[in-house]
């Protein structure tokens, strides 16, 4: 990072007030491979395309969906590294929290935090934004949440989200299917079905990944071999 | 009423005994022979009076070809002895050839004597390498380095001078120096209460590195030691048959 | 001299049932001059959470007002109050960052949890978290107060019997105490109120 | 422990607690001797019996403990040559005051509570310090656990003040039963919290019928 | 693609379009017309010579050398700018001592060469410094032998029987291959180094030079040294003659 | 931000602003405060298919029992654990950083942590302080090379065994293990020998006491028997009792602060621009 005091931001205004740089980060956003999430009554669940360059890369050593804390995880659309920066800074976040309260972070605690390290990288110098959106899906005593996360440094909290590519024919399709009292099982379906929306090529437990969180408030990535049971129940 | 003359004394000053550092009063042994070299310790660690570890490996592996004999403070030793085998590994990736045990000692000896403030350790390094054989090399308190023929560390060392200086022998071959070895250490620990337990051997050559265990019971005897022999639990527990005498009160 | 004797102090919590008391003598001296009769030593973090800070009053004091610093700015970054094993938590990071130059206090914390579940706890200077279930004592009576409240001490008490068993058990022992005393503080918490009683003692 | 330096003294912990009735005294002590972190013996009586109606607790350096209770009784012995008598218990705690501060300069490192009946039958206690200052109370308690017991006992058995004039008789309201249960009870209590006090509970009890004795298994930790 | 930099010569750290680092080249071009350099690796050691280019009569014979000892058992020559070469000789010069502090023996000639390059390398990657405009020929005799190292501008370093740097290295690497260097003395090499930066020199362009050799051999005890006085009188007379030879077929 | 965060302890650093001060209090003659010692005995073995260790739950302030049943078993991993004897806030600072790192390492290599791991660290930790961090430790855990079980001391030394005491109570679990430990022994037996060392301990040591804590490592499955024993119950309780009637205390003030019951927000989320 360009920490000298001569260094100054990349992220500047344009004379129409706006900040390029972010909107370009949000367009890597935009260009990235679709992720979503979905609030359900008794959990989250986050689930994400794994389209990868090549059939001989080896999909097993990747995993685009991550722990944070025991009960959060978190999934990005955009620029995989730079999400890799992210997540390292908030797991250190959340056992410094841990440490200090010996207290789980709250899922807001943590995503907040997250905002700030990405709202920094739109001021500091010799920088530029993370080309990344993330969601955050915890459950903690506040109940289950779900969190989107920006280039810009906002965030809001949503009942069902979806972003990358997809986006618009994603949320369009989580409104119509989206119910309040939808339980964990049920929004699991609905985040492949929405992920099958637009999918191309056939969906299987290798191209997807999907995280969920229930009342155990322990975060897991479900196995390939688990999402080809719920695809078969979707079918 | 007046208060009593004083306070009890520090009841709990006894627990400074358990909590002192960790020391490795010892007897550490090196020797050249002819082709390579012979490493000898024994397995004491002490705090205070109290024996934390019996069975300690107090000859530890730098390289593969090159080991160090440790004694002193224990966690000193420990620390220089994990800081120079990470530098030699560095060190051997580096130039690509096995490190020789002339920079091995010379990188403890740097350690040992740029915080001689701060160790308490006393090393002898021992080790082969294709251009000068073998080698051994004593790195005593302050960051000395000897190359010696023979070398002998710890507090046992003092009961060894004599019959080093006496039974050493250039030119030796490698189970004569070996026996030399285990002869001393076991007289060593005889004499020496700090030194005790087995007697460890290493010993290196063109050929490889090979290790040696002595259990205490296959030491041989010196003067006035007695036979080991079971606890009297054991004997009590063994049966009528063998229960001794009870002492008359 | 034990730097814990300049001031001088008697710290006690105790645990009843659905709610517990935290009471504190009211002595404030120099060595064996006294210099305030109605000191406070127990001091509210919030509604349902309190500490009492035995040993150096200067420290007592200082330490105070980081923790209501820290504790203020959780509430206003979080939306919500500490719970009571948070709070130590806190107390005890913040203690045992001074390891090798403690502040010389010896804190009591008591709280109502969530399901207002009893909490206290006791630390050393340096922040080792002692927590137990039935009481905890601090301060230059603390040997007097174990004896006290060890005997005296019955589980699952209601806040009255809770109220009188403290305070026999806080006078008894500041009486034999000539660093702490003239009478006590009571805070009497249960998940409804909070009764705040000042007690009659030997004034010496 | 070794002894170091100029200090002599060793301090091998245990607990004595006394409680006069009107027609009674309980003496109690624990039975462990201990040093440091160490237990030398879990059965060991710091009640040594002086005379008829008067016992001896004490604790601290067993050494002078058991010098200062043969002291006493071969001063006790003459006693009974000269006098043909057993000694009574208020004599016998000025000739305890009298030993210990014999040795002002080089004390026996002991802290005492003679508790016995007097010459009217009623309970007394008499307590110490090292060098032979003492008072006729209604409850003492010494020791290691002295400081954990000593408000209990105050709150049980708050005895009147000594200014209070005409003076009050200073015996404890309890009956002995009651008063053995209270003893039985601070031991229990104390034993949870001082690490030199445990083992065994040895409880005289003097009354008029004689002397009685009775034990209590305490945690051994 | 042309070779020329048109704005893509200004920093070293400017790829052209076509891969190159134009900054690296023209750096390489101020050791081309520098004197020549020539080091050989004989069967028992190392001779380096250079042709030492005088700019003026005025200019003391032996001074301003371009050949430096860095350690007792390796020395360089530089070709370019000489300016530059010392700022390298120095860093050499520290590198070998301070290894030698650490590890407790001579830095081998290949670690020196490595350690070097990297430093050369070193400059051609930040925008605030400028490559060094010299080439060297690092010659040493170690443990593992006499070697012979070329480091060059871009901080390139390879090890060579024979090596030849400067205005005349053609020339000069066509002798060399003709030499049947592992039958070669280090006396004999003298001679050949002699004759060889004799034949090379341009008595067109430039005028005088002067003739400077150093070796490093079992003659010389392992130790880099300037050739023995009267073996560089003989070399020189040699050159002559064959240069007269030559001059006369 | 930068301003509210001065207060913000540095991460794991300890500040010393206050030793100035301290020393010229200690130098006027004052007596430092002693800090809670857990005077312990901690035990581990390595059984057949695993690691046991055991601890008993006193804590000590002096003389005085601060703590009788108090947690000396630490949490490091899920597959490791370390017994702390020592200055009771250092064993439980030292052994709660480690175990942070050590799952910020798990998070990162997505591996099971190793006991190795877990003793360099501990021990740079506890070498960088030269003993002035007073925690002696008995780790034990089963990792992909199997199980392990090492000593640390306050200096930062440390020892690999196959059975191994700490504490002021070790010299009295030592003898018990001396005497009885074999290779090879089952769970069972296991079990029972560390608890009858860490007994041991209690009955005769005073610095340990109370009851026994078993933690059993094998691979993929910790068991923690937290008061596996209890051979010390309270031996006598008064009959009577100590009951005060209501008013038995004298009062001079009473203040009585209603509280409200906590109002039922609506949940609303969180939204910020």
């Amino acid at each position: 990072m360009g920490d000298s005091q001569y260094s100054f931001s990349l992220t500047t205004f344009s004379p129409s007030g706006k900040l390029v740089q972010i909107e370009h980060a949000l367009m890597a956003v935009g260009a990235g491979q679709t992720s979503l999430g979905i609030k359900a009554a008794n959990g989250v669940v986050i689930a994400t395309e794994k389209k990868l360059p090549s059939i001989l890369v080896d999909e097993s050593s990747i995993q685009k969906i991550q722990l944070m804390t025991p009960n959060i995880g978190v999934v990005y659309s955009g620029m995989g590294p730079d999400s890799r920066v992210l997540v390292r800074k908030s797991r250190k976040q959340a056992q410094q929290y841990y440490r200090l309260y010996k207290e789980a972070i709250p899922v807001t605690q943590l995503v907040r935090e997250t905002a700030t390290v990405m709202q920094e990288f739109t001021q500091s110098g010799g920088v530029r934004p993370f080309g990344v959106s993330l969601l955050v899906a915890g459950f903690d005593d506040s109940g289950p949440q779900l969190y989107q996360v920006d280039p810009s440094g906002s965030y809001f909290s949503w009942k069902a989200s979806a972003m990358g590519k997809n986006v618009s024919n994603a949320k369009t399709f989580l409104e119509k299917r989206y119910t309040e009292d939808m339980e964990l099982d049920d929004a699991v379906h609905t985040a492949i079905l929405t992920l099958k929306e637009g999918f191309e090529g056939q969906i299987s437990g290798k191209n997807i990944e999907i995280g969920l969180i229930g009342t155990d408030r322990k975060f897991r990535v479900l196995s390939p071999a688990e999402i080809d049971d719920y695809l078969a129940e979707v079918e | 009423m007046a208060p009593p003359l004083a306070q009890w004394s520090n009841p709990l000053a006894m627990d400074s005994d358990l909590n002192d550092p960790h020391s490795m009063g010892t007897t550490i042994i090196g020797v050249t022979y002819e082709g390579g070299v012979v490493l000898g310790a024994d397995s004491r660690t002490s705090t205070g009076m109290y024996v934390a570890n019996r069975a300690s490996d107090k000859i530890t592996q730098l390289t593969d070809n090159v080991y160090v004999c440790r004694s002193g403070s224990a966690a000193d030793s420990q620390i220089v002895s994990d800081y120079v085998r990470y530098f030699l590994h560095q060190h051997t990736i580096q130039l690509g050839q096995p490190a020789t045990v002339k920079v091995a000692a010379n990188l403890l000896r740097l350690f040992s004597y740029q915080n001689k403030n701060m160790l308490q350790t006393g090393l002898i390094v021992g080790g082969w390498d294709k251009y000068e054989g073998g080698q051994i090399y004593s790195i005593p308190l302050g960051g000395t380095i000897l190359r010696q023929p023979f070398t002998i560390g710890g507090s046992g060392s003092s009961y060894l001078y004599g019959f080093f200086d006496q039974e050493w022998k250039e030119g030796m071959s490698k189970d004569e120096a070996e026996k030399l070895v285990v002869k001393a250490v076991s007289l060593a620990i005889a004499r020496d209460g700090a030194s005790g337990g087995v007697v460890r051997t290493v010993i290196i050559n063109g050929d490889g590195v090979r290790r040696n265990f002595y259990s205490g019971d296959s030491l041989p005897l010196w003067h006035e030691e007695l036979e080991p022999r079971n606890s009297l639990l054991d004997i009590l527990s063994a049966g009528p048959a063998n229960t001794p005498e009870p002492m008359s009160i | 001299m034990s730097i814990f004797e300049y001031n001088g102090s008697a710290l006690v919590a105790m645990v009843g049932k659905n709610c517990f008391a935290i009471a504190s003598d009211r002595r404030l001296g120099v060595q064996l001059q006294t210099i305030a009769t109605d000191f406070r030593r127990i001091y509210k973090i919030h509604d349902k959470l309190y500490i009492g800070l035995s040993g150096l009053a200067t420290d007592a004091q200082t330490l105070y007002q980081r923790l209501v610093f820290r504790h203020k700015l959780y509430q206003l970054r979080e939306e919500r109050d500490m719970k009571p094993e948070t709070f130590a938590s806190l107390v005890s990071a913040l203690l045992y960052e001074k390891r090798f130059g403690p502040y010389f206090c010896q804190p009591v914390i008591a709280g109502l949890g969530d399901d207002n579940k009893p909490f206290i706890c006791t630390m050393d200077s340096i922040g080792a978290k002692e927590l137990a279930k039935d009481f905890v004592v601090a301060g230059t009576a603390s040997e007097s107060l174990y004896g006290a409240c060890e005997s005296m001490y019955k589980p699952d008490m209601e806040p009255e019997e809770l109220f009188e068993t403290i305070s026999q058990a806080l006078l008894a022992s500041v009486d034999r105490d000539c660093l702490s005393g003239w009478g006590g503080h009571v805070l009497l918490v249960t998940p409804t109120e909070v009764q705040e009683k000042a007690l009659k003692g030997r004034m010496d | 422990m070794a002894l170091r330096g100029d200090w002599v003294y060793e301090n091998n912990g245990g607990t004595c607690v006394a409680i006069a009735g009107s027609d009674y005294c309980v003496v109690a002590a624990d039975t462990r001797l201990s040093v440091g972190y160490s237990i030398y013996t879990r059965d060991y009586s710091k009640i040594c019996k002086l005379a008829d109606k008067c016992v001896l607790a004490s604790s601290g350096f067993q050494g002078d403990m058991k010098a200062l209770q043969k002291n006493l009784a071969a001063k006790h012995l003459i006693y009974q040559h000269q006098h043909n008598k057993q000694m009574s218990c208020p004599a016998m705690a000025r000739l305890l005051s009298n030993t210990l501060y014999y040795k002002r300069f080089f004390p026996y490192y002991t802290f005492n509570i003679l508790g016995g009946l007097d010459n009217e039958g009623k309970g007394c206690v008499y307590s110490y310090d090292a060098v032979g200052s003492y008072e006729r109370t209604g409850y003492s308690c010494q020791g290691t656990g002295g400081n954990l017991i000593t408000p209990v006992l105050d709150n049980q058995l708050k005895s009147p003040s000594p200014l209070l004039l005409p003076s009050r008789d200073a015996v404890t309201p309890l009956s002995e039963s009651e008063a053995v249960d209270l003893v039985k009870d601070v031991f229990a209590s104390a034993t949870e919290r001082d690490i030199y006090t445990g083992d065994k509970l040895e409880i005289i009890i003097v009354n008029a019928t004689g002397i009685r004795q009775e034990f209590l298994d305490l945690r051994k930790d | 693609m042309s070779s020329i930099g048109t704005g893509y010569d200004l920093s070293v750290t400017t790829f052209s379009p076509d891969g190159r680092v134009f900054q690296i080249e023209y750096a390489g071009k101020a050791v081309d017309n520098s004197g020549t350099v020539v080091g050989i690796k004989c069967k028992d050691g190392i001779v380096l010579g250079v042709e030492k280019l005088i700019s003026s009569k005025m200019m003391l014979a032996g001074s301003n050398r371009r050949i430096h000892s860095v350690h007792r058992h390796s020395g360089m020559a530089v070709s370019g700018l000489a300016a530059d070469g010392r700022q390298i000789v120095a860093r050499a010069k520290s590198e070998a001592t301070n290894y030698e502090r650490i590890y407790g023996e001579p830095i081998p000639v290949k670690e020196l060469a490595d350690r070097v390059a990297s430093y050369v390398h070193l400059c051609t990657l930040y925008w605030w410094l400028r490559p060094f405009g010299c080439g060297i020929i690092l010659g040493g005799y170690d443990r593992d032998g006499p070697q012979l190292y070329i480091v060059e501008p871009s901080g390139v370093s390879y090890r060579y029987f024979g090596a030849a740097i400067g205005k005349g290295r053609q020339a000069a690497k066509t002798e060399i291959e003709k030499l049947k260097l592992s039958e070669l003395t280090c006396r004999q090499g003298v001679i050949e180094v002699a004759k060889i930066i004799y034949g090379v020199h341009d008595e067109a362009k430039d005028k005088a030079f002067e003739l400077e050799l150093s070796w490093v051999c079992e003659e010389s005890n392992r130790q880099h040294q300037k050739v023995p006085e009267d073996l560089l009188e003989a070399a020189k007379a040699a050159a002559q003659a064959a240069l007269e030879e030559m001059d006369a077929d | 931000m930068a301003k509210a965060l001065a207060d913000v302890p540095p991460k794991g650093g300890f500040s010393f602003d206050l030793c100035r001060r301290n020393d010229m209090l200690v130098k006027k003659g004052i007596q430092l405060p002693g800090f809670r010692k857990t005077g312990t005995t901690i035990v581990g073995l390595i059984f057949e298919d695993g690691v046991i260790l055991g601890a008993d739950t006193r804590a000590t302030e002096g003389p005085i029992v601060a703590d009788k049943n108090c947690e000396k078993i630490h949490y490091m991993a899920p597959n490791i654990y370390c017994c702390g004897a020592g200055t009771a806030a250092d064993t439980e600072a030292v052994t709660d950083m480690v175990s942070s790192q050590l799952q910020l390492h798990r998070y990162a290599t997505g591996r099971e942590s190793r006991v190795v791991t877990t003793l360099t660290l501990l021990k740079s930790h506890l070498f960088s302080y030269q003993g002035y961090v007073s925690a002696a430790l008995v780790l034990g855990g089963v990792d992909v090379t199997g199980p392990h079980l090492h000593t640390v001391y306050p200096h930062g030394s440390t020892d690999t065994l196959p059975f191994a005491t700490m504490g002021s109570g070790s010299l009295a679990a030592m003898a018990v293990f001396e005497s009885k430990y074999k290779e090879g022994l089952s769970r069972e037996e296991g079990i029972q020998l560390v608890s009858e060392a860490i007994c041991s301990g209690i009955f005769n040591d005073l610095g340990s006491g109370s009851n026994v804590d078993v933690c059993v490592i094998t691979k993929g499955k910790t068991d923690y028997l937290r008061n596996h024993q209890l051979p010390n119950p309270r031996t006598y309780v008064s009959s009577r009792g100590y009951s005060f009637a209501k008013g038995h205390t004298e009062v001079l003030s009473t203040k009585i602060i209603p509280l409200k019951a906590k109002p039922e927000v609506a949940v609303v989320d969180a939204m910020e621009e």
